[in-house]
Formats: C-alpha cells, sequence, structure tokens
C-alpha cells in the first residue's frame, strides 16, 4: 500500500502509553510527528499557530479532555481532523464524537496496523472507528 | 424536641454524605482502572507487537504464542472496561444525562429481556451539574431495576424535559403495577425494598421532589421534579 | 408522633443499607478485580515468560524487550492489587480483625509519616463475623484518618479485647485533642465534619456503642463497645 504523508500532533496524559505510540510512528515513514504534549491545552498552545493535517487526542486527560480539546478545534476549525484514542468503547460516546465532527474513534488496545490504516482514511477525507467498538454491558 | 431536630438534620447529612462519598469512591476507582491499568494495558500490547515484529527468524509457535497474549490482553482490558463503566458510566460524565439514557436504552435493546426503552426529551445536549446528573441517573436505574425485578412490563418509557426553572423527568412502566398505599403503609419496615425510599433521598438531595402513582394492572409512573437554580448544595464531603 | 418515629426508624433503616450496599459493592468489585483481572495478568505473565524463553535467536534487544514487558506487566498487576486492596483489604477477610490491624501498622510504618502505631490484644486469631470486623475495621481507619488530619499525634494505640460477651476495643492517639463538647453543641451543623457521627452510626449497626474522650492537649480516646452475640443484622440489602 502506497501510504500518504500527513503530519501529527499527539496528546495524552500517561507518558509511557504516548512514548510507546511515538515509537511505533518512528517505524511509519509517512508520518511526521509535529508536537505531543500531557494534555489538549498544551498540545493546542505548541501547534495552534500552525496545525497539523491530525490530531490525535486521548480521551480522558486533566486540564483539557478530549471532548473539549475537539470541540475546541472544531469549533475554531471546522476542517479539522480528529482522531480520539481511548480505552473506552462506548457507543453512545463514539456515535456522538463522531456526530459532533470528530473523524475517527480508536480503542487504545487496536492493532498498529489498524492505527495505521485510520490515520490514512482520515488523511484522504474518510472516517474510521474501531471495529472492535460495541455496546459494553 | 429541639435536640430531636438536630439530630434529624444530621442524620440526613450522614446520609447524603455517604451517598456523596460513595460515588467519589466510584468515580475514583473507576478512573483509575480505565487510566491506570487501562492505559499500561494498551502499553502492553503495543510494546509486545513491536516484540514480535522485530524478531528476525519468524517462527510459527512464536506468532501463536503472541497471538494468544494479545488477545488474552483484550479479554483482560475488556474486564476492566466492564468493571469501571459499571461503577460510573463515562458517557455520562463526557455527554450528559440525555446521552447516557440512550447508551441505557441500546444496552437494554442488545439485551436477552423483553423490555424497550423509549427515550424522549426536548433538548438533547443540555447539561445540569454533575451531581444532580448523576443522582438522576441513579434514579432511572433504580426505577428500571424495579421494573425488571417487580413489574414483567414490556415497555418503559424515560422522558426528560429541560424547562427554564426546572427539570422534569416522568418514567413509566406499562407492567403490572402495585398497590402504593399499602408501601406507605408500613409495608418497607418488614424487610421490604427501601429501594423507593432511597428515590425519595436522591430527590430531596437535589432540593426537588418525587411523586409516585401506580396501582394494580396499571403500570408505574414516577414523576420527578428538580429545580434548576437552586440546586441543593451537598454539605461536606469527607476526605 | 408516631409517624415522624415511623420516619426516623426509616431513615437509619435507609442510611445502614446505604452503608452496607457500599461494602457489598467494594467487595464485589475487589473480587472481580482480583479474581478475574489479577488471574488473568498472572496468566498473561506466564504466558510471555514462556515465548521470551522459546525465541531461538537470543538477540540482546528482544530479552531487553521482553524483559520491559514483564516489568510493566508486574506494575500494572500492583496498580490492580493497590485498587483492590483500598476498596476492600483481603487480609481482613482472610484473616480477621487483629491481622489486618497489624497490617494497618505496617503500612504506616513504612509511609513517611511520622506517627507510629501500636496494636494490642488478648488473642490473636479470633474472628467476629464479618460485618462487624469490617465495620470495626472501618471505624479504625475513620479514626486514624482523624488522627493524621487534626491530632499532630506521634503515636497511636489500638487495643483490641475479645471478651466472652463483648469485644472492647480502644483507640487512643497522643495528639492535640480537641474540646468535645463544643462539637456536640452543633459544630458539625456548620460544614464540619461528619466522621465521628459515622463512628456512631456504625457502632449502632453492630448494636454496639462509642464513647469518646478528648479535651485540648489530651488526645483523644475512643472506646467501642460490641456485644457478640447479639449483634444487630442488618436488615436488608438492595441489589
Ligand atoms: N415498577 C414496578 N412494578 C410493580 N411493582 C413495583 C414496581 N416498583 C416497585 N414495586 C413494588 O414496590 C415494592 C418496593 O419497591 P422497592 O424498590 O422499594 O423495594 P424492592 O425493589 O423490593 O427492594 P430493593 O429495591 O431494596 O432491592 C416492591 O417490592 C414491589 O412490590
Ligand atoms: N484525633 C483528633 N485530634 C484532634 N482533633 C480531632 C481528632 N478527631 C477529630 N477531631 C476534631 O473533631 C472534628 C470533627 O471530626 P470529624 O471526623 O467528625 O470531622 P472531620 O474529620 O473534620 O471531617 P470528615 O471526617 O467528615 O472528613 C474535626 O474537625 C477536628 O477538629
Ligand atoms: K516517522
Ligand atoms: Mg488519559
Ligand atoms: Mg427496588
Ligand atoms: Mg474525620
Amino acid at each position: 500500500m502506497n501510504y500518504q504523508p500527513l503530519t501529527l500532533a499527539i496528546a495524552d496524559d500517561h507518558i509511557l502509553f504516548r512514548k510507546g505510540v511515538l515509537e511505533l510512528l518512528k517505524g511509519f515513514s509517512e508520518i511526521t510527528l509535529v508536537a505531543d504534549a500531557s494534555n489538549g491545552a498544551e498540545l493546542l498552545e505548541l501547534v495552534e499557530s500552525n496545525l497539523p493535517d491530525i490530531f490525535m487526542l486521548d480521551l480522558e486527560m486533566p486540564e483539557m479532555d478530549g471532548v473539549d480539546t475537539s470541540r475546541y478545534l472544531l469549533s475554531k476549525y471546522p476542517h479539522v481532523k480528529i482522531l480520539i484514542m481511548s480505552t473506552y468503547g462506548d457507543e453512545a460516546l463514539v456515535d456522538n464524537l463522531l456526530e459532533e465532527g470528530v473523524k475517527g474513534y480508536l480503542l487504545k488496545n487496536s492493532e498498529p496496523d489498524e492505527l495505521r490504516q485510520a490515520l490514512q482514511a482520515l488523511k484522504a477525507g474518510k472516517s474510521y472507528y474501531s471495529s472492535a467498538i460495541k455496546i459494553e454491558v | 424536641e429541639h435536640l430531636r431536630e438536630l439530630q434529624d438534620v444530621k442524620q440526613q447529612q450522614l446520609l447524603e454524605v455517604t451517598l456523596q462519598t460513595q460515588e467519589d469512591e466510584r468515580r475514583r476507582v473507576a478512573r483509575d482502572l480505565h487510566d491506570e491499568v487501562g492505559a499500561m494495558l494498551a502499553l502492553i500490547k503495543l510494546n509486545l507487537y513491536q516484540l514480535v515484529n522485530n524478531v528476525e527468524v519468524k517462527d510459527e509457535g512464536l506468532l501463536t504464542a503472541g497471538y494468544n497474549i494479545k488477545q488474552q490482553l483484550d479479554d483482560v482490558l475488556s474486564s476492566v472496561r466492564r468493571i469501571s463503566h459499571d461503577l460510573m458510566p463515562v458517557v455520562l460524565e463526557k455527554m450528559g444525562l440525555v446521552q447516557s439514557l440512550e447508551a441505557l436504552r441500546r444496552t437494554l435493546a442488545s439485551g436477552s429481556n423483553q423490555l424497550e426503552m423509549i427515550v424522549k426529551y426536548n433538548e438533547k445536549n443540555r447539561r445540569l451539574n454533575p451531581k444532580n446528573e448523576l443522582l438522576l441517573y441513579r434514579m432511572v436505574q433504580e426505577l428500571l431495576n424495579n421494573t425488571l425485578k417487580h413489574a414483567e412490563a414490556t415497555q418503559v418509557t424515560v422522558e426528560l424535559l429541560f424547562e427554564s426553572e426546572n427539570i422534569l423527568l416522568v418514567y413509566t412502566d406499562n407492567g403490572k403495577g402495585f398497590n402504593l398505599h399499602t408501601l406507605q403503609e408500613g409495608e418497607n419496615l418488614q424487610g421490604g425494598g427501601l429501594g423507593i425510599m432511597s428515590l425519595q433521598s436522591r430527590a430531596a438531595l437535589m432540593g426537588g421532589h418525587i411523586t409516585l402513582t401506580s396501582s394494580p394492572g396499571a403500570g408505574i409512573r414516577a414523576e420527578i421534579n428538580v429545580p434548576v437554580m437552586h440546586a441543593k448544595k451537598l454539605a461536606h464531603t469527607t476526605n
């Protein structure tokens, strides 16, 4: 498959997990990481003057969580591409976020290949959410 | 008499604090599970992926073993997710009452029981203060438990009306109903349920009230009325 | 007046049920974490061990990666254990009150605070009914929280005397004490603590009572007296 190059900014408050993702992304040559941070506010400070192709946001973060960050971004830059990463897979939550304009939703335990596909989908203007998401009882 | 009143107020306060402490604890545990345990498990899976992919010789057994471990990690993550979700539905916190009722409806629809839930509302995205959202959600859970346990109903409706000064939540089921009168004359004291009493307590916690109507054959109807502005604040939380 | 009394009894019942439900939930979640999540993690660790050991090529990087994953699994296992233990100390269930007080003492000793705890008892392995053990344990936790929060004490003692008809638990600290009189005249109602009131409730749940003594400069002394045989049963539990 031919991967389209893209720029990416990541916010996740779990530093080890974030570092793990960064490490993984080093192996994906099409991806250029422009910034990473521990919450939405920090990330915005780093990249708002020069938006990346895609934002990858953890759902649960202190200060400014994934929902707040998405809402802020979407209200100011309606065409921004956001991928939410979460350990939660609540269907109602996912539906709502997609409805609000978030383009992708991935469970954190998704296979790296799936992450790669999701990023490509978003870059190509499509949306993507984990096939694993179902209602959890 | 004055002392007695003081005692009553304290008793009520203690109940409020206990309920509040319980919710605080649930939230804390759900979060820890999620943010700490869940994230670490996801990280482990990621590292395992890296490990298996970096082995030069691709031996069958190794790939299978790696695959199995990943599978097990997914399983344990779903357990963690379930436990955390039972304690505190994240959609309530992130999206509010209407959406979490919708989520409840879906859960019910995908389950094996014959009960259908209908959710109506006049505003989809209105948020209340988090404490009241949680209290109202718990009340619906309690009412729904009763319907499942006692009513033999096929349908429940939950209607949520946000007005300028009040919130009105109306819950009904089409089950066999019961004689509320009997209940109020003290049936509870003979080891019967305290669920209905807890409904009253929770309504009081919001400075609101609940009216229950039921009679044999006529299902149940609960109207919960909560003032928006003057929502009673919880006095205090321990720890 | 009769109605009022009925109301009071119900209120008390609701409080009891709420406390009981909370403990049931804690136990359930702690169990699920321990038995379900903990056990699966242990299994994953075992599988991982076998995977790493069966790789034919012993490449450095691979071994380090495997080691890191095991490390992370251990971390996540201790998180799960901590969360589960905070909810319900497993040693209480398995070993009883004396042993869990000893465990509390050790935790305190290994912590960074300057507080030493002394545990005395006349019988090491005596068991009570689980509910009373838990209630007494929660009361000691509450008293200890108060000491840590308010007393500036350097020492607490917990003495547990099992007698034929009663259990006597005496808790003291050597901190700055306080004027109990002032407290009882309603300080609580002004947003002050409800901790002490919850002590009284919990004692009442066991059909026992608690006597607190304190004055400024003289530390605190709490005597909890619980009948062994006639332990009051909780009326009921929801769900
Ligand atoms: N939706 C309903 N349909 C029919 N009967 C009901 C319904 N809700 C409550 N009841 C009746 O009212 C009684 C009291 O309800 P309540 O919730 O207080 O107690 P419970 O459900 O029996 O026990 P608990 O809630 O403590 O588990 C029930 O035992 C049942 O007889
Ligand atoms: N061991 C102690 N040493 C000194 N003062 C104490 C001690 N225990 C309680 N007090 C005093 O008694 C008050 C009431 O205690 P209580 O446990 O009821 O409430 P709290 O600790 O202030 O709040 P909460 O327990 O609800 O978190 C405290 O505010 C404190 O002033
Ligand atoms: K790269
Ligand atoms: Mg997070
Ligand atoms: Mg009930
Ligand atoms: Mg206290």
